[in-house]
């Protein structure tokens, strides 16, 4: 299995540097710089050049990406313009509670997705192929700025049985309970969009493996339908299923950026958008860098649990 | 995730599958024919009464999108105004109609570039593997960089407006047509057909163009009607971060984007596109699991 | 109980439009092998089906099915669940898909006996090592763990029978057990089913297209035409009187092995070799740090104009790699591959594309050798398009050749029969009229008596172009039919070449000896 | 061999899937920590409620949209800083809200020098820094002010009365307690400034720089900040107003979307909120449980901003029938939701250069706008840009739009995003017309002329160069206080400048809120928004 990683590694690190240089490119391109949000609107034009030469804007831009990558190698993640911390804590502090969030929704999309994909595979009746279709319109059609609003105002505002935003103030490990409500109303808004696609996914590869020879031979043995279908045609639509979720995860921290605004998350979502409409480069540039790694990581997860999963891959073929 | 190609093995001798056995082969119907009945139907009907409702705008809408009534602010639905006004006294139900045109202008223009481009480029790409390599590098960068972030940087360099969330939407569509295409140039060139076709002298662009391309159409077919039901949830999201359709212009994402902060003093200005944009999405939906039934059988 | 163990009362099994099965009756004795004999079309797969109630979706049953007292036709899921795997089992044709590939042996053995009652799973691995052993499967207790891809074709229909059996049903239904298989191994399996038959008085219902199977292993033959029973009659007795003219037609275009003297070689060698491979070898790299995979070693074999090679070999021999290596398909690794006296590495792309007009190349599989998207006449044209010959009248010329109505042309693949799938790809490689045609087994995957009216078409049309051909395929009938000359392969090595007299009647080899005798004899007609 | 029966296998029906779909949810349930067993999170958030009356202890929540950005510590550009200022750190003077007349605070008198050009100020003397987690830290002297004024002039922090500061060229230290600034002319706005800056730790500016630690003499004392979510305050014993503040601690929390801002009020879980739409604000206010809090003394106005040189815009016949066109009325009463009042002229009503006559020179006349436009000619279409994603601002771009097609002037919308539009503002490069706010005239009237970039009488985003405006501007600011006599004759002077030249066209005075829940009382502001919890106190 090492063998399989090593051979992808390569690539994974060709797709960071790009990445690397279309961020710090991109960041370049857009209007407006830090010394502008930082200079304010009643800032004179002196005060802005003072400012811009302070940051080390006025350097060549290549030197300037060098020397951002160079402390990249040595682990420091350079200092924020804007909040003058370094970067480091900055990150840390939001990567925790993006991931948690993260965790948080994909968990309850599997979860569903198992539920409600295998049921309705399960069923095979017609109300309940609706009621699938049905939800997945939902899970699509209505935005998560509106799913959002509608939680809050219902569970928070009508009924004020859960926290209407924010993070559990005594961290997440604390209070296992608490972290909980904090977390279900996020972690459902963000996690309906990814739990209606692997849905229709699982229930799309369930499908096709129930029309394999194999599922013939087993049903022709008596073995009761609803066996077949949980213990052999799940197991093998599962790899796929999972590499449907890898692909995902980029969407889900989009997600994060319009659902940690809603529920007052801090964070990286709202710390990139924040980032970009500030102009904080370094912020931004951490920020884009990790979800690209992340994302690289977790395509690499995804492949070598698909591998470990289908003995096909994991054992060689001896015919 | 690249294909997994095991060693050619020589494949034991393959005898006549059951279809055969019924005796004539069944003929396999023209792949649009899965729309013309059963969910595939219901989801034409639905994407066809917005569409017409869309194109019919001029006729149907009792104002114009952009005037603005006098003393009629934020007002609940009413015999005048079916969905009531917006927060600059505006005709909801008007712009509903206008707006439905704005996303469908998107949906037509967007998609189908990023549809186009993405299978261009991995059918390209599948044809020599350093291009295939490239491409697929490519392929995860775009599709690393969330959507909407992607959307907050064009809209950085090229404003926000209408043609900032038609690029987003085909940025984004580029890497899902591109690995589609090339999994199916990969399966496609395996098939007997084709080599025969190379033993007798075919070169590559000709395996490409006249046999990978056109049995490549109905996995893009289902996968279009998923991609218009994702494009129109896009261009609600970049309107709602102030990214999107430019006022004073209406889109169906606007309009929501805008419905949320006055949902208590006029609901349908929430209703409204929502119903529309719901009805949108369950009509792809419905056409695409008709489609990929159709491929399956 | 009665002493039959199946009774099936005027079946009727229809799809829309299509009357699959009309009004059959069948009866099946304890330990008796009924053969049901029929081309593809006949519906002998669907009545085998019936009996356990797995019929597709879109068909619907009308009749009596009755198995050990219980009626089929009408049941419930839950009653055919209680009878399947208990009173009658199936074994299906195609190994490879039969298994689930992502469950041990062990576990979908322990799955099967558990739903016939065996909950303890010591109790299960037990009893699933002995119907291992009771197959002929060495070290049950080690191949419990493995996947099916890592069996053998002949293995892994041994594991099937094995999943059939651990019901202890009284019925076995095999729909063409061997018909996957090689030669050799289909020897060995028949030899299983007969004796599970006559040790465990298993009866078995046998659906097959072969005759030779038939005549190894069936005590009574039911023949099948077009959902009809024409025939029934004893094994010895049909093969000695057939009654009606159908099963006579089927008898007569079995290929035999011509018995007895060494008949002259047909053809002298005219002319400079058309294809000539020397020392030729092929390895498939190892992907993903798998060892290299060895598939051809230093065979060297020359193909004279007009002459037909026929290849023969088990699967993994080799053969196909060989055909496909002829034609550049597959790099070579050692030795030299030369076409029409020019060495093929050698060629520029120009060249090479200019000598690939005078190849073409004939595909086993019947459904995908055409292009669904092409019409029939699309495909057939499809050569001369790719040198940009004129297409004139040369479709309806090649169409008429192969015997089919001009009027085919503009149908699609999807509208035709496997047998009339195969002439059009004939057709196709006739068009630029090559001077080689390499045959990967044409018409391994058609009937019996389709096979023989392609086989006649291919020697009339080779005689007519005196295009030479290398005929790769399993079936020694086949070969000795069609061949001049006649190679054979064993792990990528050339163990014998000679003309077919002399290989099938006086093989050098023991390997080719062994092959000969796993070839399914049908009695010569008195 | 014994024919082991099997189990009659049970078909999948509807029951068995309700009962998979009851297992899914009871799981999510148990993720979700069961809402009835244990604690409830938002239990939690309520225990504080105390009692009625001003009584001591308690902690309040603030929410606010933008963070704290230490590099803007001098500017009032952020929510945060504006918190940390108003709660950490103390003023020499204070202004009333309604009244631009200095009140003592860290400097119990003050005597003008007859020339204008001196001012003595005596200071507390019981005043200290905060000391390390609680304890006092060192006195509060004269040496403090002059440090914070230096610091306050020095370009690095642009803050927004800095022209004033630098104009201080003498600071006599020698005693303590008293300290004396002497300047090169008259500031008229001098006070605007002694109320604006916040009196600073010498020793901590460069913790200040970084974020990490903000020493003052205020009524709180700074704990924590965790940039992008929250900031953490506790009480200062050892402040010198006695026994204030009664609250033990304050926390003020960064929400960005006003929805969530307003559903974390609506559900307790914030007191005070700031930065909500104006409709919500209304909505909220008759609510029962709540009240709002209006900020006068401290507010903004709303302009449209015309680019002289822009084609078209040249002709002030052109900005007066804009002027004439914009139907100020609708805008105040539909996106204020009547949280303000229609206005020609900057001031709000107590500014010393208010003037109601004036203010009504330009009121809606299509007429006259169709006939100003009529004599100018055809007009090409003008661009009118505004911060994107501010609902205020893109509502107000959409009717003055509606407004000025009437009138026959087409104008298209191009929303900017808020970095870029600043950069146009600073550089004063926008294509055309604009919209935004503008606070600074709730000060002397000099002030305005002075400082706030877009009247900036040497250079402004209008690019609007006229020497009677610069020296109507200069003698305002010249003038040796507010209330001198011969101010009414420079404001008016001013005035007719503003009118006459119309490059900046004002819609209407905007008066901010904030919402409170009932049990947040006693809650007060500066003019320059900076919250004011020194009297603040939890009524049950």
């Amino acid at each position: 299995m090492l063998r399989y990683v090593a051979s992808r590694l390569p690539s994974a690190l060709v797709v960071l540097v790009v990445a690397s240089i279309l961020i710090f490119g991109l960041l370049r391109l857009v209007p407006g710089d830090p010394a502008t949000t930082l200079a304010g609107p009643d800032a004179s034009p002196e005060a802005l050049a003072a400012i811009r030469s302070a940051l080390g804007l006025d350097r060549p831009v290549w030197e300037q990406y060098l020397h951002w990558l160079g402390s990249l190698f040595t682990g420091d993640l350079g200092r924020s313009y804007l909040i003058g911390g370094s970067i480091a804590d900055l990150v840390l502090g939001g990567l925790l509670n993006t991931v948690v969030l993260a965790t948080a929704a994909v968990l309850l999309a599997v979860v569903i997705a198992l539920v409600v994909g295998v049921g309705a595979v399960l069923t095979r009746s017609r109300w309940v192929d609706a009621l699938v279709t049905g939800a997945n319109t939902v899970a699509l059609a209505l935005p998560t700025f509106v799913s959002g609003v509608l939680l809050v105002l219902v569970f928070a505002v009508a009924l004020p049985i859960l926290p209407s935003g924010g993070v559990p103030p005594l961290g997440f490990a604390a209070r296992p309970d608490i972290t909980a409500q904090y977390l279900v109303l996020p972690a459902i808004c963000l996690g309906l969009p990814v739990a209606g696609s692997i849905t229709r996914f699982l229930v799309e590869s369930l499908r096709t493996e129930l029309a394999q020879p194999y599922v013939l031979t087993a049903r022709a043995l008596g073995v009761p339908r609803r066996r077949i279908v949980l213990f052999q045609a799940l197991p093998a639509a599962l790899p796929s299923m999972l590499t449907a979720l890898g692909i995902q995860v980029g969407s889900v921290l989009g997600g994060a950026v319009l659902v940690e605004a809603i529920f007052t998350w801090p964070g990286l979502g709202s710390l990139v958008e924040q980032g970009i409409s500030r102009r904080d480069y370094p912020v931004v540039q951490v920020l884009l860098l990790l979800s690209v790694a992340v994302f690289v990581l977790v395509q690499l997860l995804t492949d070598v649990a698909h591998a470990a999963l289908d003995p096909r891959i994991r054992i060689g073929g001896s015919v | 995730m690249t294909a997994v190609q095991d060693p050619p093995v020589a494949v034991p001798v393959a005898a006549p599958d059951v279809r055969d056995d019924v005796g004539v082969g069944v003929p396999r119907g023209r792949w649009f024919a899965a729309l013309l009945r059963g969910r595939g139907l219901v989801g034409t009907v639905f994407v066809g009464v917005v569409v017409l409702a869309g194109l019919l705008a001029p006729v149907l809408a009792p104002y114009s999108p952009l005037q603005q009534i006098p003393g009629a602010n934020l007002l609940p639905p009413d015999a005048a105004h079916w969905l009531g006004t917006d927060e600059v006294n505006r005709d909801v139900l008007s712009r509903v109609l206008y707006g439905t045109r704005v996303d469908l202008l998107v949906l037509v223009t967007a998609v189908p570039l990023g549809a186009v481009t993405g299978s261009l480029v991995g059918l390209l790409s599948s044809l020599s593997t350093a291009s295939d390599v490239v491409a697929q590098r490519v392929f995860d960068i775009l599709l690393a960089f969330p959507v909407l972030i992607l959307g907050i940087a064009l809209a950085a360099v090229a404003g926000p407006g209408l043609t900032t969330v038609i690029l987003v939407i085909a940025l984004a569509e580029i890497p899902i047509y591109g690995r589609l295409l090339r999994g199916a140039a990969l399966r496609v060139r395996e098939m007997p057909y084709v080599e025969a076709a190379t033993v007798v002298g075919a070169g590559r662009w000709w395996v490409l163009r006249r046999h990978v391309l056109p049995n490549a159409i109905e996995p893009v077919g289902v996968q279009v009607t998923v991609s218009l039901a994702v494009a129109v949830f896009v261009e609600g999201a970049m309107s709602f971060i102030g990214i999107g359709i430019r006022p004073p212009d209406p889109s169906l994402g606007s309009i929501i984007a805008d419905s949320v902060t006055a949902l208590d003093a006029n609901p349908g200005l929430a209703l409204g596109p929502l119903a529309v944009v719901t009805a949108l999405v369950l009509g792809f939906l419905l056409m695409a699991q008709a489609l990929a039934a159709g491929r399956r059988t | 109980m009665s002493a039959n163990v199946l009774t099936i009362r005027d079946l009727r099994v229809s799809f829309p439009g299509i009357a699959a099965v009309a009004g059959v009756d069948l009866a099946v004795r304890r330990g008796e092998v009924v053969a049901l004999v029929g081309e593809s079309g006949s519906g002998k797969t669907m009545i085998a089906r019936s009996v356990l109630g797995l019929l597709p979706e879109s068909a619907t049953a009308t009749g009596s099915v009755e198995l050990a007292g219980t009626e089929v036709v009408g049941a419930g899921e839950a009653e055919l669940d209680a009878l399947r795997g208990s009173r009658a089992a199936m074994v299906f044709q195609e190994p490879q898909t039969a298994l689930n590939p992502v469950r041990t042996v062990g576990w979908q053995l322990a799955e099967a006996l558990r739903a016939h009652g065996v909950r303890s799973r010591r109790a299960a691995r037990e009893r699933a090592a002995e119907l291992l052993e009771l197959v002929g499967i060495p070290e049950p207790r080690r191949r419990l763990r493995y996947y099916p891809h890592q069996l053998s074709g002949g293995q892994k229909q041994r594991v099937v029978i094995a999943l059939a059996l651990s019901g202890e049903p009284d019925l076995l239904l095999a729909d063409e057990p061997t018909t996957a298989l090689d030669v050799t191994v289909q020897a060995q399996i028949l030899a299983l089913l007969a004796d599970l038959r006559d040790r465990l008085g298993v009866a078995v219902l046998l659906v097959t297209h072969n005759m030779g199977v038939v005549a190894e292993l069936a005590d009574r033959v039911v023949v099948l035409h077009h959902g009809r029973i024409v025939e029934r009659r004893a094994v010895s007795e049909l093969f000695a009187r057939p009654a009606t003219d159908y099963t006579r037609d089927l008898l007569a275009s079995v290929p035999r092995l011509a018995e007895g003297g060494v008949p002259a070689p047909r053809r002298e060698d005219t002319g400079e070799a058309v294809l000539e491979l020397a020392e030729v070898s092929v390895v498939y790299p190892g992907k993903r740090g798998r060892p290299a995979l060895r598939a051809v070693h230093g065979v060297s074999l020359a193909v004279r104009p007009g002459e037909v090679v026929g290849l023969v070999g088990e699967s993994g021999s080799g053969k196909t790699t060989v055909g496909r290596a002829a034609v550049g398909l597959v790099p070579v690794s050692a030795g030299r591959v030369r076409l029409g006296g020019r060495d093929l590495a050698a060629l520029s792309r120009a060249e090479l594309r200019a000598a690939r007009r005078g190849l073409a190349m004939v595909h086993q599989d019947p459904a995908a050798a055409l292009d669904p998207r092409f019409t029939v006449g699309e495909s057939i044209a499809e050569p001369l398009l790719i040198h940009g010959a004129a297409v004139g009248t040369r479709v309806a010329d090649l169409l008429t050749a192969v015997r089919l109505p001009a009027a085919y042309a503009d149908r699609r693949p999807g509208e035709l029969s496997g047998g009339q799938r195969q002439r059009v790809a004939l057709a196709r490689a006739l068009a630029l009229a090559p001077r080689l045609v390499i045959a990967d087994e044409p018409t391994s995957a058609l009937d019996v008596s389709v096979q023989a009216d392609v086989l006649d078409l291919f020697d009339e049309l080779r005689r007519e172009l005196g295009f030479g051909c290398l005929f790769i395929s399993h079936d020694l009938g086949v070969v000795d039919r069609v061949a001049d000359r006649v190679a054979v392969l064993r792990d990528g090595e050339l163990l014998e070449l000679g003309s077919p007299g002399e290989v099938f009647t006086a093989p050098r080899h023991d390997y080719t000896r062994a092959l000969l005798e796993a070839v399914p004899r049908v009695p010569v007609r008195v | 061999m014994t024919r082991s029966r099997l189990r009659t296998a049970t078909p999948v029906d509807r029951r068995t899937f309700v009962r998979a779909l009851g297992l899914g949810t009871l799981v999510a349930g148990l993720a979700a920590g069961g809402l009835t067993g244990c604690a409830s999170a938002v239990g939690e958030q309520k225990a504080g409620a105390a009692g009625g009356t001003a009584v001591r202890g308690g902690s309040l929540s603030l929410a606010g949209r933008t963070d704290l950005v230490p590099g803007n510590f001098f500017t009032t550009s952020s929510d945060g800083v504006t918190t940390v200022v108003g709660l950490v750190y103390d003023s020499l003077i204070r202004y009333p809200n309604d009244k631009v007349e200095p009140r003592p605070r860290l400097a119990t008198a003050w005597t003008l020098a007859p020339d204008g050009l001196s001012l003595s100020l005596d200071l507390r003397p019981d005043v200290t820094f905060h000391g390390r987690n609680g304890a006092a830290g060192r006195p509060f002297t004269s040496k403090d002010v002059e440090f914070s004024l230096r610091t306050y002039a020095d370009p690095r922090w642009s803050a927004q009365l800095r022209s004033t500061a630098a104009a201080i060229t003498g600071f006599d230290t020698s005693d303590p307690h008293r300290i004396t600034l002497s300047f090169a002319h008259p500031l008229s706005n001098l006070y605007d400034l002694l109320d604006t800056v916040p009196i600073v730790d010498s020793e901590s500016l460069d913790a200040l720089g970084r974020g990490e630690s903000f020493v003052g003499t205020g009524p709180f004392r700074f704990e924590s900040w965790t940039p992008n979510s929250r900031l953490t305050f506790v009480r200062n014993d050892h402040y010198w107003i006695p026994d204030r503040p009664y609250l033990d601690k304050v926390d003020f929390t960064v929400v960005t979307d006003p929805q969530a801002a307003l559903s974390g009020l609506r559900s307790g879980q914030y007191d005070v909120v700031g930065g909500l739409a104006y409709r919500d604000i209304q909505t909220i206010g008759g609510t029962s449980g709540f009240h709002t809090v209006t900020l006068d003394g401290a507010e903004l106005q709303t302009y449209v901003g015309a680019n002289v040189n822009a084609p078209g815009l040249s002709d002030p016949r052109v900005r007066q029938a804009i002027a004439y066109a914009v139907d100020r009325q609708r805008i105040v009463d539909e996106v204020l939701r009547g949280s303000g009042y229609v206005v020609n002229l900057p001031w709000p009503k107590y500014s010393p250069a208010y003037d109601e006559t004036r203010n009504s020179t330009f009121t809606r006349d299509l007429a006259k706008a169709k006939a100003l436009l009529a004599e100018v000619g055809p007009l090409p279409e003008i661009p009118y840009n505004f911060q994107a994603n501010d609902p205020v601002h893109q509502a107000t771009a959409q009717i003055v739009q509606a407004n000025l097609a009437e009138a026959g002037l087409t104008v298209t919308l191009a929303p900017l995003e808020s970095v870029q539009f600043t950069k146009q503002l600073i550089g004063a490069q926008f294509p055309g017309i604009w919209t935004t706010y503008h606070s600074w005239a709730q000060y002397t009237p000099a002030n305005l002329t002075v400082s706030a970039y877009p009247f900036n009488a040497q250079k402004n985003a209008s690019n609007y160069v006229s020497p009677a405006y610069q020296k109507a501007a200069d003698d305002a600011w010249k003038l040796p206080a507010a209330n001198a006599p011969g101010a009414r004759a420079a404001y008016d002077a001013l005035n007719d400048q503003l009118l006459e030249g119309l490059f900046l066209i004002e819609i209407g005075v905007v008066l901010r809120q904030w919402a409170a829940a009932d049990r947040a009382q006693g809650v007060g502001w500066t003019k320059r928004c900076e919250v004011d919890l020194t009297g603040a106190y939890r009524a049950v």
